[in-house]
Parts: C-alpha cells; structure tokens; sequence
C-alpha cells in the first residue's frame, strides 16, 4: 500500500515551517518532496531599502541560531567594498564570538538529535551545559541570540580582563562535558541504533547535490571555507577540518563532536593570544560602487553574501545563500529507502534552519482521496464557517 | 557499548539542585551590560536624529512641537524595538540608554510606546572614536 | 455488613476512587523523578510540590473543546476511552489488596484471575489500535498499525515471564502466589530475570519511552491520539495513568511478594511496592531513547522471548528437584 | 592554489568561449561567458576541472540587462560566472512569454541547481528552459502571476500600520 503522509508545515519534529511530503510503503519512505516558502520574509528586497549600517541588524535577523554568521559575512564584504580594515583586536573579537556561536549551535544540534531519537534526557543535559555558552555570549554582547558585536570597521564592544580569565576558566568545563557526551553518544545502545548507518549520503551524491557544511563533511568531503578560503583571522589560527565516512547521522555527530573540539582549541587560542588596541575604526556612510563575493563558515556549512554597491549608502543587491538550502536536494536523496520513524533524525542531521533558507495548508479529502491545497484565506472561511456552524455550548467553564 | 551509559550520572542528579530557576518567582541575574529597552536622556538631546536615521526598525520617530521653542517629542516604539542598541552607538551625545528590563510584555501595543517632550538641549558632542 | 464492605471494596479502595487519585499521584511520581533525573524541576506550583498537578491537567482537559474527525467512525471513536478506562478499571478490582483471604476465593479473587488481569491489560492495546483506526487520520493509522505490531512482540515474553512465578507458585490465583512468596521469600530470587523480562514488556505496553513509539510525536504527531481531544483525551490519560498503576500492581504481586499484613500495612506495602516498580520504569525512560519499531520486535524476539523461555526452564528445575 | 594557476587551467579548458576574466581581489575569479555556451562551459568546469560545488546562482537586474552569477566555490577561493540576458523592454514586457527572458537549465550538469533555478524563476521571472521541476519555491502559490520581486520595477507599498487595541 502506498500512501503519502504529509510532514510539515506544522509538525513536533520541525521547529519551524516546512512541507515535507513523504510517499511511503508500510513504513519505507519511497520518495519525498520539499515544499518551502513558509516563512519567506522578502529580506533581500528589504535589505535593498535599507542603509549598510540597517542591514547589519537586518541581516542578523535572518536566523537565531547562526545570527553572527550572517551579519558577519555581510560586514566583511562590505568593508572589503568600503576599503577600510578592522583593528586586529576587533578581528578576535569577531571571530570569537563566532567561534562560541558554533559552539552553541552545535550542542543544540546535539540535543535536538537526541530529542529527535526520543532521548530526552540527553536533550536536556545537553541543553543545560548549552547554557554555559549562551551566558558567556550574553555577558560578551548583551544580548543571549542577536548578539549585535558587529558594526562596520570593527565590534562594538570590547572584552575586558575579567570576563576573559572567566571564559577560559569555563571553556574547562564544556571540553569535558564534551568528552562526556561523546561518551554517552557512542555507548549508549538505543541511541547508536537509531542514528548508524541512517540517512546515506555517498561522497558522489553530496558532490553533485552540492551538500555543504557537517553533512557534506561526513560524507568525507573535507570543505571547509575557513581553510579553503580563509577569512578574517583564520589563516593564523591553529584547526583542523573534521570529517567522517560513514556517510550516515552518526558520522553527522561525529564530525559536530569533532568540530565542538576544534572550536575549543580556537577559543582558547584567541583568548590567549587576544591583541590589544582599539576596536573599531570609523566607517563611512557610502561605499563605492562595486561588487564583492563573501563566504563565511556558518554552524551549518558556507554561507555566501553576493554585495553590489551603486556607490549609495544603501546596497543595489544583496544576495545571501544560507547553508540549510544548500542541503535540501541532499536531504531528499537522504530519506529515500529511509524508515518514516527516521524522517525526524535525517531532515535534523542536515541541522535545518529553515528561517535562514528562506527568507498554505494541504487536506486530503478522505472520501474522495483527492489532495487540495488550501490557502490561508480559505482556511479562515472554513474556520469562520465551521464555527457558525456548531456555535461553542455554555462559556467554556467545566464540566457545567 | 554498554547498557545504560546514562546511569550513574543520572542517579547522582536525583539528589541534586535543579539546573532550572522557579522562573517568575526567581529571577536570574542579567549581565551588567545586557541590551533592554532604551530610553531617552532629554536634557541631553541635542536633536541630530542621528537615531532616527540609524534604527534599522524605524521604532524611533522625532517630530517637532513647536519650531519657535525649539520644542520636540521623541517618541521610542517599543513594540517595534529589535533592542539592537544602534541608538545608543550613533547617539554623540550620551542621550539614549539602555535599561536592563527583559519582561516587557503588554496586552496593548499601545502601552510599549513611549514619548518625551524636550526642549532641545545645548551639549558638547563627544569626539567620534 | 459484606455488601458494604463490597461497596466499599468498588467504590473507594482499591476502586474507582482510589485509583484515580492514585493514579494521578501516580504520574506526578513519574514526571517529578523524571524530572530530577534530568536536573529540572518537574511540576511545583499546583498544590504543594505540584501535587495536583495531573489533576489540574485533567480538569483543564475536561473543559477543552471535544472535537470530533467529520470522517470518524463517530461512535466508537466516543466510546472507546470510556471502554477502555472501565477495563483498566475492572483490572485494578482484581489486585489482591483488601479482604481477599488466600484461603477463601471471592468475587474478585479466583482461581485464575491472573489470566483474567493479563488479558484485560492486553485491551488497552487494542483499544488504542481501534482509536488510531476508527479516527481515520493518517498518523493515527500508522500508530495504531504500530501498537500493533509492537503487540506481537511484547506480549508474549510478558506472559511468560508473568507466568512462571505462578507456576513456582503452584497457583493461578494471585492472592495464593502472593502468600507463597510470602511464606518462601528466597525462592524470590529466581525470578529476577522474569522480572526484568516483565519490567521492559510493561514499558512497551505502556508505550514509555524506548518504546513510544506509537505516539512518537517527532515522527506522527499524536500517534493513535492525534484525533482526541478534550474530555476523551482526559479519558486516555486517566486510562495510561490507572494502566500504570494496575501494571505495577500486577509485578509487585506476582515478583515481590504481595500486600500482606491487614489492611493498613497492606496498604502501605502497596503504595511502596508498587512506587518501587514504577521508580524503575522511570528510570528505564529516563537512560533510554527510542528505537525503531523494526528494533522493537527483532530486541523482543532475540533477547526478551528467550530469557522468559530461560526463566520457565529455571522455575521448571526448582520446581522439580529443589522444591 | 594560487588564482594564476586556476586562471590559466579555466583558460586553458575554456579557450574562447571566456568573454573576460578578471581577478579583482585574492581568491575572488570572475568570469563572463555568453549565455548560449553557458551549459558547455558548466560542463567542462565540473567533468574537466572538478569544480563540483556551486554556492548558489544570484541574479541581478541591472535595468537593461538581467546579470546571472554562478559562483562556485573552489579550493583557495571561489569562481563567479557571469552570464547576461536581455531584460525585455518596458515594465509589462514580461507578461507575453515570447518576451520573457530565458535561460539554459544546468541542472542535468549540476543537479543541485535545481533550487536556485527555481528561485531564479520566481524572483526574476526568468524562465530557466529544460528545469526539471518548474514549481515556485518560495512565494506562495496564491501569489499574483508576473510579479516578480526582485526586479528594480517591482515596489511594494507598505500598508498603513494598524495596531488592534485602542489608546487608553
């Protein structure tokens, strides 16, 4: 028997809208389609409105999860258009909060994996040494998810002595946590059943579907923009790219576990070595006309800023690619042959951020077995009608 | 692979404090740099609408009162608010600040709105960095 | 004088009323160690330490919206919480607890009514395939088709490992077993491994986490509760939560030796016995993911099956050249 | 990688078929190419080069000309071809078809193009020939044919404001 079941817009396993419309035979996935534009907000039209220094903050409201990645990658194109050069110290500090951004990202990516494995627990502890982080970037910016650091010519704020040795004194604990949850992740039976050989990916497909970030890098693809193409401070930091071939969610965990400790290593490698001076130069209000490609290693894989300036202070086009629509065509290829109880842990392993991608409802009519797609006005007809229909008995209070 | 590599961590958390906080009973601590809300200085307004210009939300609106005074309202739509602080970098003169509120919900729109009215302030603008 | 005591015995202890609150109890238990087991709070504010918690969720079912699928078999869809708390129910009546002599059978304890409460804890399941289906939305169909599967695969390591305490017993009745192992508490031992058969098939049974599969909200929503709302929802609940107790009961009787000793220190024993029991579901849920329902019936035939088939063999070897 | 020597390995494997190439900042390659051999070139840059991953397609409307972008990214920096197609005159110019800009499918080089085609599509109203799945991707399917956001001539006029609940 085959049937198609919907997943998304709404669904528990998607924290944001989506349409994912699986064919399935019993429990085998046969094909499967994506369906975006729930949550298309126009910011590339926006952002032509707007001034270079609104679009900061513009740009930053793409995703909560990687908001630094965004607005990052659009500053350091536009200071490439504007011809100035941040202070050394403001580098680091960009940079560094980068790097703590990856590492929230990443241990929520390992939370909801396990959330989505119906492993709460690990969820939950997770989750709560997450924390540790999201302290620290609140008490470096102000402010726990739009961390706002960036401004044109440098960051906003500086890092003084004491919340520095503190950081430090902290990076201890989240390493061990780490190795913890390394642990816990390669032992413990229910979870490894669920994730191994899950969700294949050869190396071939994820080349021609053009994967990018964890899921191309455990397809063993070693791409990583921070090497390939080094930005910003990157090409003196000590790091490796981490990779795994298995091709599967496991190797998705294990390259995020292996980047988590990376991250570690950089952190504690730019705190040390932290420069001192000023951070941040003035910026003009107008860039000159011109055209700029940036690239930035997001939590999710590359992030692509295309900038044209038309000498104005305000950009012509501002074209962002975020990592997660990169991943979709592989994700398709991923669930197929997949079991539907995997749909959750294989659309989670590309780490989806589906607000960041982007920028109606469907019934099926049982009777008749015939598919319609209602919009969202006719939707609310059908509510409004269904309504007056069987008016709502007494006012609610139980059980009289 | 071992069955139940969670245990003896979880038993050593049955006895322990909750991670959690007893949320609107208890509140944490928010950093002493944390971005609330902002508000206005009026006595140190010089007018420049360099705020206005800035605020990628345009939560803020400057309009003038009455010319010959040189009297004007500055009115902060909170409801639009992105609580990006950008008000606070252009401001050259120290004028608009940030609180450190976190709960600011309301019923009514209308009630995150907030206005001054100031006569324009005579103030040294602090050297840009 | 009887009939009172028999009104009393529906009624109030161990019946009706007894259960709900102890079941709500119940599930504040379960979600408070839960919760501590995850370093959080767990409920706090309804009544002290959140005690009315479960009962605050009831209430505030109740009074929710009861929707209805147009294309729902309408009657059955109406009538199965309501089966279905009544049978778990019934189950709770034949819990050895009070006034039942091990030397005189009554009307709620006879030969055999340990094969009368297995098979009523065996409705629930399909009463909840019966409600996936008859509410003919797509992920209840597939959660009702998985509970079922998952029967196939728990059921019978269950009751064998349920079983063969009895047969050690020499008695189908579970007032007997529970005297027997109370006059011979070593021979206990033995039976560890069918309880720990017993505790994992109760788990699937109650479709706690490895095995929620069923209403494994990540990936169907709801499961077979997708269509329910409201007062039958409440129902659902309420029936999980008796399912609960009952179950727990029903191992505590069968392995750990009954209620003994009057009514009040039988009481107590039942409140400590059966919390015992269901601190080691939790922790079962708490240290554990989900598995996948293919793993469900390949772990429950590879492992479960023959560890009850072992654990026959060891009561079959006390029984005769021990006993 | 140096840029000189992808340069010279991309000229190498192009020959005429490069319109301009310029290299205005390190690792940063741009490259025009006529539309018509825009497939040949996709073809001899993944099977010949290898470079297998494109980044994504941006489109730009340049007011008389539409200014499609491949950039691929390589190792040591990234590769942006630049193809141009005629924007079609005036501002209804895109409602009759035969006028509608077009522009070769890659996807049968590159299969995961398909998604910035598509995006193409709806935000320029470029018709990509030969796609494999002409569907929009992300503006609604209730939204009003030939409008196409992106483009310069498209404004959209904001609402009033309405904020429910009354002053007090």
């Amino acid at each position: 028997m085959k049937f198609s079941i919907p997943i998304g817009p709404q669904h528990p396993a998607l924290k944001e809208p989506i349409s994912l419309r699986m064919t399935v035979e019993g429990e085998v996935i046969r094909d499967a389609d994506i369906r975006l534009g729930y949550n298309h907000r126009g910011i590339e039209k926006l952002a032509e409105e707007k001034t270079w220094i609104q679009n900061i903050y513009l740009m930053e409201r793409i995703c909560g999860i990687c908001s630094h990645s965004h607005a990052t990658c659009y500053v350091q194109g536009v200071e490439k258009l504007m011809d100035i050069v941040p202070p050394k110290r403001a580098l680091y500090l960009r940079f560094l909060v980068a790097e703590l951004e990856r590492v929230h990202s990443h241990l929520l990516w390992l939370g909801v994996a396990g959330h989505e494995a119906g492993f709460d627990t690990f969820f939950m502890y997770t989750w709560r040494d997450r924390e540790i982080v999201m302290d620290m970037l609140e008490a470096i910016s102000g402010n726990r998810v739009h961390y706002a650091i960036n401004t044109l010519g440098g960051v906003r704020r500086d890092l003084d002595e004491g919340l520095r040795q503190k950081i430090l004194g902290q990076l201890d604990i989240l390493r061990r946590r780490t190795e913890y949850y390394l642990k816990i992740g390669a032992n413990e039976p229910t979870f490894v059943a669920r994730l191994a050989g899950v969700g294949k990916l050869s190396k071939e497909k994820a080349m021609d579907l053009c994967a990018v970030g964890p899921t191309a890098r455990a397809s063993d693809i070693a791409r990583d923009v921070r090497r390939d193409d080094p930005y910003g401070i990157y090409a003196e930091t000590p790091f490796e790219v981490s990779t795994a071939d298995t091709c599967d969610v496991l190797g998705r965990v294990v390259v995020r576990v292996k980047e988590l400790f990376q991250c570690y290593n950089l952190i504690e490698f730019m705190l040390k070595n932290l420069p001192a001076g000023e951070v941040k130069v003035k910026a003009p209000r107008r860039a000159k006309p011109g055209e700029v490609v940036s690239r930035y290693e997001a939590p999710r894989g590359g992030n692509i800023h295309y900038i044209v300036s038309g000498g104005a202070d305000k950009p012509e086009r501002l074209k962002v690619r975020a990592p997660t629509l990169a991943n979709y065509p592989a994700t398709v290829e991923m669930l197929k042959n997949g079991f539907i109880a995997d749909i959750p842990l294989i659309f989670a392993a590309i780490d989806p951020c589906i607000c960041c991608a982007e920028r109606t409802v469907e019934t099926v009519d049982l009777r008749t077995g015939e598919e319609k797609v209602l919009r969202f006005s006719e939707l609310r007809a059908l509510a409004k009608e269904r309504f007056d229909k069987n008016p709502r008995k007494g006012t609610g209070l139980w059980p009289f | 692979m071992k069955l139940a590599a969670f245990l003896p961590e979880l038993l050593r958390h049955l006895f322990k404090k909750p991670a959690t906080v007893d949320y609107p009973f208890q509140k944490l601590e928010v950093p002493k740099d944390f971005r609330g809300s902002p508000y206005l200085r009026p006595e140190l307004c010089i007018v420049c609408r360099a705020c206005e210009r800035d605020c990628p939300a345009e939560a803020i609106d400057i309009t003038s009162v009455n010319e010959a005074e040189k009297k004007f309202k500055l009115a902060i739509h909170n409801d639009r608010c992105i609580h990006c602080a950008q008000c606070v970098d252009s401001c050259p003169t120290d004028a608009m600040q940030m609180d450190q509120r976190f709960e600011i919900a309301a019923f009514d729109r209308h009630d995150l709105k907030m206005g001054w009215e100031f006569v324009r302030a005579v103030v040294k603008v602090k050297p840009q960095a | 004088m009887a009939v009172l005591k028999t009104v009393l015995y529906l009624i109030v202890y161990p019946g009706i009323l007894f259960l709900f609150v102890y079941a709500t109890f119940v599930e504040w238990f379960d979600r408070k160690v839960y919760a501590r087991l995850q370093n959080r709070m767990g409920p706090t504010h309804t009544g002290r330490f959140g005690l009315l918690q479960p009962i605050a969720d009831f209430v505030k079912l109740m009074s929710k919206e009861d929707i209805v699928p147009d294309k729902a078999d309408k009657t059955l869809f109406t009538l199965l919480p309501i089966f279905g708390l009544a049978i778990v129910a019934t189950a709770g009546l034949l819990l050895p607890v009070w006034h039942t002599n091990p030397l005189q059978p009554g009307f709620n304890s006879f030969p055999g009514d340990i094969i009368i409460l297995l098979y009523l804890l065996s409705l629930p399941t399909l009463i909840f395939f019966l409600a996936g289906w008859s509410s003919t939305n797509l992920f209840s169909t597939i959660g009702g088709s998985r509970v079922l599967t998952m029967l196939f695969g728990y059921e019978v390591p269950l009751f064998l490992a349920v079983l063969s305490p009895a047969l050690l017993a020499g008695s189908w009745r579970l007032a007997e077993i529970a005297a027997f192992y109370r006059q011979h508490p070593l021979l206990i031992l033995p039976n560890l491994i069918g309880f720990a058969v017993a505790l994992v098939c109760v788990q699937a049974k109650l479709e706690r986490t490895p095995f929620d599969i069923p209403h494994a909200e990540t990936e169907i929503v709801g499961g077979t509760f997708t269509e329910y709302s409201g007062k039958k929802l409440a129902f659902f609940r309420l029936m999980t939560d008796i399912e609960l107790v009952v179950s727990a009961g029903l191992l505590a009787t069968v392995f750990l030796g009954g209620f003994g000793g009057g009514i009040f220190l039988g009481f107590l024993q039942f409140i400590g016995k059966t919390l015992a029991v269901i601190f080691l579901l939790t922790l079962m849920r708490a240290v554990t993911g989900r598995i996948r329902i293919d793993q469900v019936v390949s772990f429950a035939w590879k492992y479960l099956a023959p560890l009850a088939v072992l654990q026959l063999l060891i009561v079959i070897f006390i029984k005769g050249w021990v006993l | 990688m140096n840029d000189l020597d992808t340069i010279e390995r991309i000229k190498g494997a192009l020959g005429s078929r490069i319109v301009e190439m310029t290299n205005p900042a390190p690792g940063r390659i741009f490259m025009t190419v006529a539309v018509e051999d825009l497939v040949s070139v996709m073809t001899n840059l993944k099977r010949d080069l290898g470079f297998w991953y494109l980044a994504t397609i941006s489109g730009f409307d340049k007011g008389d000309a539409f200014q499609i972008l491949y950039h691929f990214g390589l190792e040591g920096g990234n590769l942006n071809v630049r193809t141009q197609i005629p924007k079609p005159a005036g501002p209804d110019g895109a409602s009759a078809d035969k006028t509608a800009p077009h522009l070769p499918s890659i996807c049968a080089v590159i299969p995961g193009a398909i998604l910035y085609e598509r995006e193409l599509q709806d935000m320029f109203g470029i018709v990509v020939d030969n796609i494999p799945d002409p569907r929009r991707v992300v503006l609604p399917d209730d939204w009003p044919e030939q409008n196409f956001p992106l483009r310069k001539d498209w404004k959209f006029e904001r609402p009033p404001e309405v904020i429910p609940g009354g002053k007090k």
